[in-house]
């Protein structure tokens, strides 16, 4: 378990502030948040690396604010992978075992296995300025699991890799997790990664924790505007609320009225998944409180699938649309559809 | 601790060949005689100063034993060999063909040739090389005191001469060092065509040299008062400024008040003024017979030198 | 660019090697057994090189602790201990011995204390060893600390996250990445010391070392003699930079 | 561990600092001024900083070349010239100073060309800056070496992909990254300028260095003086020392 | 215009193996391939920096293959960013214009415009020791695109960012590519990134070049295995060619029977893009050659969409479907759906 308590970093120009957060035992929590939010610092300070200004890093229940790195049990991966230069991969991978004073026989066995599954076994002897970025990147992973560690701090493990590799390990990641249960902070960019990973997630902007929950919950009530666009938002607006009917809220996005079934007050920010925008091609019996016709204005193929953009009375709205429906409907430029949105899925965000 | 069976002689540099010989020849072989060798007022400061100890000093001049060791670290000393002011060169240096006893002085004045001796104020070898100009030039009647006034700030009138501290080299012909023996390599390396050096070390360096003669080389005893006509004043025009007399060469020796092993560095001592002394004469040190003794002498020695007063 | 780099550089090498030649040139192999090769010259090549040696791992024992703290620990007084550590290199090499000899002579009360534990500081092998491993200090210190510095702390924070304690940590990754620094303080070490004549005629003429000798017989003896004693010297340098430099470079 | 280093550092400083500090003990205010502060004590100071300052000067020229080349370039001969280079700092120092003299005094061919030049080697100021610099030229060679080694090649790279030439390369990243060894390497170089007195005595006794006065002193009028003459040395080493550090720790 | 001719490159145990590819002057090329496939060692040698054993690089007409690094004038942004760690921000952005002569004030106007559109103007008086991995990224990126280079290569140029950055200077590069017209290789293993920004993408495998072409090129036509499962081939199976009727290729996956419009012999590989399997709630008017019903084994949430697996008679066939589609037609696990995939979706990848 490992908790932070009112933490506190001052480095330089930026700050970590009041930071607070719980990891459960054998929990698995993905943070993400824009470049330079103070992730990778945030690991640093848990590891024991940075020493916080103010409050407690407490790992396991007892307070390890002032232990060494080495008496905190961590394993790392860091954002550089910081191989050791002059030890070869094998070396380098069963450092950590051999500090645990492990047999060499036992160190042979789990070095080739864990690197079997990493894809580096054709790598053990040579040194790391000889690998390219994604093999380094995997010995560092390798080094960091071998050890089944208790808790693992992973700085954005599997960025340089290929789709294959990348969600081979992944899914490695998973099983191994579920397999001895550590506990595991893991910083991402990768929202598919974090969602297919993550108990729970965190999100940070500016040094701080803005948002930690589940993922469908982070998903449903973004509750910051910051957020929403992280998680995926690609429909945000500046609304108005201008009442309530029939227990609904009414909203206004410039030109275009909406219901929802959440509260809020005067100005605030709307968002609308695109998932939840759905496009019909005839009037039939429709549940959604919001029905109104737009104009394609854009298709876009993203992933397998087609993000298309409609104006609905000036405001642009994103919906995703699979292949199949684009060629049901003749989805193409400049022809209208009926679109529906739930009031379930207009959230407002008020912060 | 080191052996109580090995002695450590202190010794003027000019002295380790026949040293070496000596100990070769001495006797008791389950004595080790370790000889350190340096300039004769270093090898007196080691003791005096930086709390060496040593069991037997000999120094180059026999004067800095009274005058430097007194009371406290020496109480005799032994007068027991000498030597002799001579003129160094090699093959190399310039007119080496036509060099002799008359002409030397006016090939060392020429303005081509390159001369060097020490430094008067830090080596006796250098103050009497002065003397040896001063009375070279009254022997020879040519104006080699001029050479010293035009080429160094040293100040010469009659058979007297100031020797400032520090020495400044005005010309090209002439070049100083602190130690005479430092002027070896210069010479070897062609810099220097000559210099005044002391017999033993143009012998025991191979070298070629020229014999001076004897009213100007001060190694014969018998000419000391020609010697004493000539008054060098070093470190001139400081309070440090001391007047220093022509006397003959003469080596000394003594064993120290710290020595750790007295008894057997007497015995040595003792080998060294008997069947010894031969050995000086090969080296160009001519040798004391009887050796000459002063002060408070040791019974064990009292027998083979003649005790003055 | 890379033109007057090289007429610079080889400027610089013929600076060196001309001297050097000249030295050796005209000592024939006679005088080299004759004089280079005796008992004496034997015996005092062995003292030196064994001296300087012992000199060079008491500096690497006790230099790396130092070079270490001065680069991984903050404590006031710092940069004084620095350059404290770089003085013994700037005093004329004969005060040197007179301040070991002032200090440590058996005379003192540390002295006489290491003295009755049978390392007397005058003339003795361990006076030796204390006057080459004092004047080589800045060498080796000032090499670890340049190494050490020049050692990314990611990795040791890696290694600590792993379970290694700071020791650990110190004797796999900072140590064997600063092993360039060690070698090059190592061999600057030992070669200053073995050149070191000034203070060990001061503190430690005897047992002789080859290069007290080899100044011994050129003030008794002359050039010739002298040349004579250095050659093997020279040429047991020479083989151990080459070896030395050629190892160190595969890795 | 720390204990353990902090204990051995311990040791080392005070073997340097216990002779350091004997030294100069008992040496009165007077006395410094009187033999540490009177002219000529003042201008051999002059002499051998100078001297110093230019053979270390003259070192960077020629030995960053020289440096650059050995990490650089792959070409025979070049393990050789390393160790070469290293040969300097082992032969004694009064054979250094017998070595240029041989080579270079001014009845040689070269020597008659230097000097026609104003650059005679015997006795002058040119005299004593090279044997400074001979004596130097391992510390600051092998410490570039190292330097340059450190430098990441990539960022050279990448440097030259935006458009700079070998040398605009060199002159904005190699050096600069390797700017701590160039600080070592000098103030190394420098200080082993000024201590060297044995080659000195034998090349160029005029005009006097400071160190060759502090050791005349010692001979001719003992240690009282010639500690009084070496503070003012040691002060100013000290401090410029401190300063460096201070300076290039910044970075 | 950049020309590599049977370029070979020998490193250790690696090799890159007659690498041709030509690159026309302003065209936007795309590297993707595995971890160490040899992406970074053929941007180093197009640079300049590794020496090929074989082969000629041809820039801009002239043999390049001996010309050293800065006579070749490309901008280079490396997998490791390489940052000048003596300079700030500000004068590692303004090296190469400095180089080029500038005058103060034109680059301190440089300067600023890129590191606002880079997100980094905050940063330009800190040392890259202070910056965060993004941030790094960022500063490597401007440094290269500051010089308005005529070539550029870029390695990962924007992996460690996030999803608001990332797309934002996905777009910035789209822009000033067509702004200044530079030749860019690019390499990235991200495919949303390679599709937005390539003219023509290259595919790299062990070293060689797999597959060159446009983005529907290599979708449709992907000739490989590897390539198949690169460019999203979610559903790649073992095929065998049965015969051919009514001019379509008949082809066997385990006990599934299918239809294709391509050739092919014996045994072949058969890839089915996940967005071609359409599902359907009843039978209509179907125009698919390939009709079958299939039985929900797993649905995952994937980018605002979700992928579900069918099984068909024992094979697995992914398909993917809106949040509106899963709603309508109900589909849940253990449900049975009846599938359609045209003969043209059904690719036989002989090689
Ligand atoms: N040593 C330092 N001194 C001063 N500021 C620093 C230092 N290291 C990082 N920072 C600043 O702290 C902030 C947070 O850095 P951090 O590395 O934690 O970001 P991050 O969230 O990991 O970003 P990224 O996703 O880009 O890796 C950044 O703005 C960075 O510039
Ligand atoms: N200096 C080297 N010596 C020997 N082999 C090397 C060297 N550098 C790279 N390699 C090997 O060459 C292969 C290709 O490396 P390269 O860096 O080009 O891969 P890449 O395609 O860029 O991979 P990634 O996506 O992981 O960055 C790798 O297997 C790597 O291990
Ligand atoms: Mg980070
Ligand atoms: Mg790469």
């Amino acid at each position: 378990m490992i908790e932070l308590r009112d933490l506190c970093v001052d480095l330089g120009e930026f700050k970590l502030d009041e930071i607070n957060l719980s990891v459960k035992k054998g929990e698995y929590i993905v943070i993400m948040g824009p470049s330079g939010a103070g992730k990778t610092l945030l690991l640093q300070t848990i590891l024991g690396i940075v020493k916080p200004r103010k409050g407690r890093v407490i790992i396991d229940g007892r307070n390890a604010t002032e232990l060494p790195p080495e008496k905190r049990n961590l394993s790392y991966v860091p954002q550089n992978y910081a191989l050791f230069p002059h030890m070869t991969v094998y070396d380098n991978i069963a450092f950590g075992l051999r500090i645990r004073g492990y047999k060499d026989l036992e160190i042979f066995s789990n070095v080739r296995e864990v690197s079997e599954i990493m894809g580096i076994k054709y790598l053990l002897q040579r040194k790391p300025s000889k690998l390219s970025g994604g093999e380094q990147q995997r010995v560092a992973l390798a080094r960091a699991l071998v050890v089944e560690p208790r808790a693992l701090l992973l700085d954005e493990p599997l960025s340089a890799l290929d789709k294959v590799i990348k969600s081979e390990l992944q899914r490695f990641l998973k099983k191994i997790h579920s397999k001895i249960g550590f506990t595991a902070i893991h910083v991402t960019h990768d929202f598919l990664e974090a969602s297919y990973l993550a108990d729970r997630m965190a999100i940070m902007y500016d040094g701080k924790i803005v948002r930690a929950g589940t993922l469908d919950d982070i998903i449903t009530y973004p509750r910051d505007r910051r957020v929403a666009r992280f998680v995926g938002g690609e429909n945000i607006y500046h609304g108005k609320i201008i009442g309530t009917k029939g227990g609904l809220t009414r909203v206004k996005i410039g030109e275009l009225e909406l219901f929802s079934i959440y509260n809020g007050r005067d100005e605030t920010l709307v968002m609308i998944r695109p998932e939840d925008v759905y496009v019909h091609g005839k009037m039939g019996s429709m549940s959604a409180q919001n029905i109104f016709r737009g104009i394609v204005e854009e298709i876009e193929y993203r992933n397998s699938a087609y993000l298309v953009t409609f104006n609905v009375k000036g405001v642009l709205l994103r919906s995703v649309v699979t292949k199949q429906a684009l060629e049901e409907l003749s989805i193409a430029k400049g022809k209208k559809f009926t679109l529906s949105v739930k009031a379930a899925a207009v959230r407002i965000i008020s912060s | 601790k080191s052996k109580p069976s090995a002695i450590t002689v202190f010794h003027a540099g000019s002295l380790t060949v026949p040293l070496q010989k000596i100990i070769s020849m001495y006797p008791d072989k389950a004595v080790e005689i370790r000889l350190e060798g340096s300039g004769s007022v270093e090898a007196v400061r080691k003791i005096t100063e930086l709390g060496k100890r040593a069991d037997i000093l000999a120094s180059a001049d026999y004067r800095l034993i009274p005058k430097m060791m007194y009371p406290k670290y020496a109480d005799w000393y032994v007068i027991f060999a000498t030597n002799e002011i001579v003129l160094t060169y090699t093959n190399k240096s310039k007119y080496a063909s036509e060099i002799n006893e008359k002409n030397w002085p006016d090939i060392i004045m020429k303005g081509d040739v390159k001369l060097g001796f020490s430094d008067p104020n830090k080596d006796p070898c250098g103050y009497r090389s002065v003397i040896t100009l001063l009375l070279s030039s009254k022997y020879y009647n040519k104006p080699l005191d001029q050479l010293l006034m035009n080429e160094t700030n040293i100040k010469v009138k009659g058979m007297e001469a100031w020797v400032p501290d520090p020495i400044e080299i005005k010309g090209k012909g002439i070049v100083i060092r602190p130690k005479s023996v430092e002027l070896l390599s210069l010479l070897e390396a062609g810099v220097l065509d000559y210099a005044f050096e002391y017999k033993s070390v143009a012998v025991q360096h191979r070298l070629k040299y020229m014999q001076l003669p004897p009213e100007i080389n001060m190694g014969s005893p018998a000419l000391a008062k020609v010697y004493s006509k000539v008054k060098v004043h070093i470190f001139s025009g400081s309070e440090k400024e001391k007047v220093l007399t022509g006397a003959p060469i003469a080596y000394g020796l003594t064993v120290t008040k710290v020595a750790e092993n007295r008894e057997q560095a007497l015995k040595f001592i003792r080998f060294l003024l008997t069947k010894g002394l031969d050995v000086f004469k090969e080296t160009g040190q001519p040798p004391v017979r009887p050796p000459l003794a002063y002060g408070n002498i040791p019974s064990e020695i009292k027998d083979v030198v003649k005790v003055n007063p | 660019m890379i033109q007057g780099f090289a007429a610079l550089a080889l400027l610089l090498i013929s600076f060196i090697v001309v001297p050097l030649a000249s030295l050796l040139l005209g000592t024939s192999s006679q005088e080299i057994v004759k004089y280079g090769l005796d008992s004496e010259a034997l015996y005092a090549l062995y003292i030196g090189i064994s001296a300087s040696i012992i000199a060079t791992v008491l500096l690497i024992i006790s230099g790396v602790p130092l070079a270490y703290l001065l680069t991984r620990r903050d404590f006031k007084g710092r940069d004084l201990i620095k350059a404290l550590v770089d003085l013994p290199f700037v005093i004329p090499h004969g005060v040197a011995g007179i301040a070991l000899l002032v200090a440590f002579n058996s005379r003192t009360p540390l002295g006489f204390i290491l003295s009755n534990l049978g390392m007397k500081l005058e003339d003795s092998f361990w006076g030796i060893v204390s006057v080459m491993a004092f004047v080589s200090v800045p060498l080796m210190v000032d090499a670890l600390i340049d190494g050490f510095s020049g050692v990314d702390t990611d990795l040791e924070h890696v290694a600590r996250g792993l379970g290694a304690s700071e020791s650990e940590t110190f004797w796999r990754i900072t140590l064997p990445l600063a092993s360039r620094s060690l070698v090059t303080g190592s061999l600057l070490s030992w070669a200053r010391g073995m050149s070191e004549v000034g203070a060990l005629l001061i503190v430690a003429y005897y047992p002789k070392s080859i290069n007290v000798l080899i100044m011994e017989r050129f003030w008794t003896y002359g050039l010739q003699v002298a040349k004579a004693t250095a050659i093997p010297l020279l040429v047991i340098s020479l083989t151990t930079f080459v070896l030395i430099r050629r190892f160190s470079g595969r890795r």
